[in-house]
């Protein structure tokens, strides 16, 4: 148990605390890319909300190394419930970009049919569950999940993420006493980006930190450094491993930072200082890694470039492919509520298609999303 | 056929359901070596082994939770909720995840799961201990509402809720848990949601009800039987999916309607009933549609059996439709 | 007087109240330094301080628990829960315990609080930022309802509800937020509970509706009116106590109504105004009740321009009760 | 911040680890004729449920130092956030003890009308606030309340009661997690009696304890032995003086055991040994403190007879004026729902009122409780 913070990686890219690299150095870059991928994605969907080409957008930036190096250390099988700051996740298991698009559209090509707010993902085909606006709500289903992995005998995990704001709410705490009961191979990973929209983490508890609250659990913790690629893999990796290895849970604190505001519709220059930010912006974990990795001479700058430009290509490929799509038909008002269509939602599908065809379509007079 | 009380038949169901899929799981407070504080779940602890037969942490949130997330791996869970009165722990889980997962997944993930939980008055439980809720339930889409009034129905249609691949909420009523029985076939059956019955038929008045008062509504319209007023009453069985048919079609035919429910009158399912056949069925309806319900306050202790809807109740209002 | 939008409105009757008595005190997620995510607070935790106008953890259930023990010990809390699609955590502490509480105690606590929560669909929030739940409350006994649908009553409402002493649910639409001006005295007013208003008056038709709906039922209402169908509008402003006398009145003298919500169809409100309607003016009514309401589905995203009850629907409503 | 357990009376009756008691004679008197008292109540509370002559009954053997011994330390305006086994509060605060009957009665004699199960008192005359069936629902009102009482600038303090089955609950979380933040002059009791039902502590939690949990919002906890009454009062009142002066809440564990069955409707001996209980009985705290005081010389076998006679005498007389009052009016059917009576309630109370009158009274064909 430790709630020191765990680091390995300073802020000007050197090695610390005697740490050595356990990924051999195409890993490495590979975790590099991702990163970068990761953050043009995140600095392209606030752009396209800007200009009203999407209704809203939340963002991860500051977070890349918190969620992608520690979902590095699962295999593909292992279950992801995340939060809405994880979509480096996305792109790691290899979804197409232009359907995380789609998602943000809402259109045809959106697996979930337009339904919910952008940035709200569900991908079976890679195992990230469906991302829900209420929060902590994932908590207790990883833990519901990783019993059925357990009881079913299989060697997997179920990860979920939840942010510093998320640990107040009763779900937090009934999902971690459970697993704290059964043993429940499940890692418990809070972003701790120090925010909840206006509220600092000052005023969300009162406690030292958060990974000492897995004590009240009897759950392992650990505070880690977030923007430390090297020690948000290391820990995580670990506690998979012990988890697979049917030695229960473990809270995995990531202190990091929010670098963006909450979400588009927040400004954060309402309730944050200006200096907190500019030091923080010093510790961001891409430009730390990439020091690392050019001292090494792991990456050049040319590397860097040519990763950028492809980024930014595949984005905007992305987003043309997306934006060619269709809005959902109506049918998929009434699909997916129940397996089968029920009689009732039969009689209101009927109506409503025959009305939208009478009248013609229902003016669109929604007003902006204001969070 | 053996005789069996409510209680037995959805002992008997959760047994043979988990003898014949080891991925159906129990989970609750005091459900395992206790086997449940009504004994529903007696023997199972015993029969299955504490992995499968889950005494659980006390909170609801985390029951209903892990329950979902068990459902959306695949497994079959049936978490029970003590007292209907303590399932709003769980309420954010069950109206914004389970009730919703299916839908906002686009069909990816979906939940299979029963949730099974007493409700009902009579039992002198005071206010936390009778509520009859099911109408926050019934206003949820994505939500399944099952309430059986008797030990075959109770057996047949936990089967179906046990198999079907939508979240059920599967309200036992309480009070009749023991004081009833009925015959029950040992071999697997299953009455399918959503289908309605007519325990008693009739022409002149129709009686809608569910559950706990289908034995009040059964003992006033024989009443109103003897006095000639031809009395049908329409068990529902399920409330969601509703058999709007056969309540349409009874209604068509008698014009005359009385609906029957415990939990308080405003905003009950049984105004959902009302306001279906308002909709309708109207130019066939021959006098008001009467409501014998809950009062609007809180369940009380020592004068529940004056707050509750009673055989008297129900056959006064019948007399009342019939003779508008 | 001053234009105000309906959030205006609200944000000075809150200032008012506060300055006024200093046991009102305000508590909820981001409702300090940043004024609320929609800005109703803006302003007061400057004037009042941080321990008037106080910055929760994130936990629903935390902020009405807390808020509860306030009332009773004699301030005079004004939560606000940030969606109110977010309001379940807190479910328990709202239908077990601040309904409850003078009841339970025979009078000797009561919990005078006002739940400020912005309610409804249009601002493309889906599924988890549009819900419209208040049937769950009206069916609670011991809460008051409260929906107003513009800025002068927003704020003669709200100050009637801070000073009640029984716990109210006050749910903004948050869609009129601020797509509607209009004049709002400056000096304090109070708009009394239970009290419906009729914004347009016919002899037709009866539209009943409220909150958000009510524009959309006025737009409708002078189409048809232009059209030679005389219609009535009522807008209800409070659920709970329900004006009932208002509706039987219209409705007696139309026989003719169009019922209009945003939640789901199936047991939303309109079901029980339809079914008070129908069991005690059935004798007036000419066409049955019909309901335009939400579908009985979770509120979609891109397409809930589509799924939201329009102007357009509730004019074919009215042409077709009326023609009846 | 101590996760040892605190403990100055041993089960022999002797003072241990330096402990010398700051309550005089007479005041030590007093707490053991109210622990008395309390003991034949609840003894007499399961015989009337047995008999018959009330509907349910829910006991606090076992665990009468925990609750009265703490609350002893407490001025009566400080206020109480009661569970369900904490009866001896309600007599030491002097509410006659024949209302108590009433209550469980439900008679018109009770001040709450009938309208609860047995044992779910209130009074608010001496701070004693509505006790909730659903549980720690009272957990973040104690919080609210003493939020109250420090903005008024009074200074009081809330305690509240719960089991350690309660510490489960989101409640308990959010409730310890909000006084942590505001620093609120609350006490938190856990009356720890190691069941929840029929579920064992073990099966609750993993946490190492229940004082351990309070790390998790800063907020200061001890374990102390329930059983022992100097421990209880001393660790009380130590955190009612921090409270008073501003220092904010204090997590007590008070370490018991229950020795009944749940409730009336509960057998214990499904699903607990023998053993244990025998163990436990012979830790009951009132024999070690009659041990204490006997060898002290502050009480005699004497003064043990007459106050048992005393007690049995107060509640027989207590239970005989109780039981000759009649049922609630039906009025309060309808009353206390709101402030005033509605119009639609003042309805449906005319029309239940003419229906009695016509019909006669329905007939009570209630079942017993069946837990
Ligand atoms: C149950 C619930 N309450 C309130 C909200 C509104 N809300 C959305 S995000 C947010 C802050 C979340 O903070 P945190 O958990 O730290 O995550 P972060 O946004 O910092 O990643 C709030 C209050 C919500 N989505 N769900
Ligand atoms: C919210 C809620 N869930 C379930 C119950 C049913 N129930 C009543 S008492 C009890 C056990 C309580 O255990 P604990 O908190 O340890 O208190 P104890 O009875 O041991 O004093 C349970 C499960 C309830 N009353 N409320
Ligand atoms: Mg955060
Ligand atoms: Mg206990």
């Amino acid at each position: 148990m430790s709630t020191e913070l765990i680091k390995y990686l300073d802020e000007e890219g050197n090695l610390i605390n005697n740490y050595k690299p356990s990924l051999d150095e195409k890993k490495l870059r590979y975790l590099y890319d991702l990163m970068i991928l990761t953050r043009e994605f995140d600095d392209r969907g606030l752009k396209l909300q800007r200009q009203g080409r999407i209704g809203f957008y939340i963002g991860c930036k500051g977070q890349e190394a918190s969620h992608i190096a520690s979902a590095f250390a699962l295999n593909d099988d292992d279950w992801i419930f995340p939060s809405y700051r994880e979509p480096g996740i996305l792109i790691m298991r290899k979804v197409p970009l232009y359907k995380l698009f789609c998602q943000m559209i809402g259109n045809e090509g959106d697996p979930c049919h337009g339904r919910q707010m952008p940035c709200h993902y569900s991908h079976r085909e890679v195992n990230f569950v469906s991302i829900s606006s209420p929060l902590a709500t994932q908590i207790p289903h990883a833990v519901g999940a990783s019993y059925a992995m357990k009881y079913n005998k299989e060697k997997k995990v179920a990860v979920t993420y939840f942010g510093d704001g998320s640990t107040s709410e009763g779900d937090f705490h009934v999902a971690l006493n459970f697993a704290g009961v059964y043993k429940t191979p499940t890692i418990f990973i809070c972003e701790n980006n120090q925010w909840a929209i206006s509220v600092p983490i000052t005023k969300q508890t009162a406690s030292e930190s958060i990974a000492i609250k897995g004590l009240a659990y009897g759950i392992e913790s650990f505070k880690v450094d977030g923007n430390d690629v090297f020690a948000v893999y290391e820990v995580t990796k670990k506690a998979i491993e012990k988890a697979r290895d049917g030695g229960g849970p473990t809270l995995i604190e990531n202190y990091t930072y929010r670098l963006g505001s909450h979400s588009s519709s927040d400004d954060a220059t309402r309730y944050r200082s200006n200096q907190e930010y500019e030091l923080w912006l010093k510790k961001d974990p891409i430009i730390r890694f990439e020091k690392y990795l050019l001292s090494e001479g792991i990456i050049n700058k040319d590397y860097i470039d040519s990763q950028k430009k492809f980024a930014e290509e595949e984005i905007n490929n992305a987003i043309k492919q997306a934006e060619k799509l269709k809005n959902p038909s109506l049918e998929t008002l009434f699909t997916d509520v129940y397996e089968d269509i029920p009689s009732n939602l039969k009689e209101q599908m009927k109506n409503l298609i025959d009305e939208q065809k009478r009248l013609g379509e229902s003016e669109d007079n929604s007003l902006a999303f204001p969070l | 056929m053996a005789q069996l009380t409510l209680l037995q038949a959805i002992n008997q169901a959760l047994k043979e359901e988990m003898r014949r899929d080891n991925k159906v799981i129990i989970l609750g407070e005091d459900v395992g070596l206790n086997g449940g504080v009504f004994r529903a779940t007696e023997g199972l602890f015993q029969e299955f082994g504490e992995e499968r037969v889950i005494d659980t942490p006390l909170a609801e949130s985390g029951i209903i939770g892990m329950a979902i997330g068990m459902a959306m791996y695949g497994l079959r869970p049936i978490p029970e909720i003590q007292f209907m009165d303590f399932i709003y722990p769980a309420f954010e889980q069950i109206v914004n995840e389970m009730a919703k997962m299916r839908y906002r997944s686009g069909g990816q993930y979906n939940v299979p799961l029963v949730l099974r939980t007493p409700y009902g008055g009579g039992i002198r439980g005071g206010h936390y201990h009778s509520q009859s809720s099911e109408a926050y339930f019934t206003h949820t889409p994505g939500l399944k509402v099952v309430v059986p009034s008797n030990p075959y129905d109770a057996k047949g249609l936990l089967i179906s809720s046990i198999r079907d691949n939508d979240p059920v909420l599967f309200l036992e009523p309480k009070k009749l848990y023991r004081t009833i029985k009925g015959e029950v076939p040992e071999n697997e059956y299953i009455i399918p949601l959503g289908k309605a019955s007519i325990p008693l038929q009739g022409d002149d008045v129709t009686v809608i009800a569910y559950g706990a008062m289908i034995p009040i509504c059964i003992s006033a319209a024989k009443k109103a039987n003897e006095e000639g007023i031809s009395t049908e009453v329409i068990d529902l069985r399920t409330l969601i999916p509703l058999d709007k048919e056969t309540i349409l079609n009874s209604v068509k035919k008698t014009g005359k309607v009385v609906i029957v429910y415990e939990a308080p009158k405003t905003g009950g399912f049984g105004s959902e009933l009302s306001a279906i056949i308002a909709e309708e069925a109207i130019e066939y309806l021959e006098a008001p549609i009467l409501r014998i319900a809950g009062l609007d306050t809180p369940y009380p202790y020592t004068l529940e059996h004056i707050y509750s809807p009673d055989p008297r109740r129900v056959y006064e209002a019948i007399k009342k439709v019939y003779n508008f």
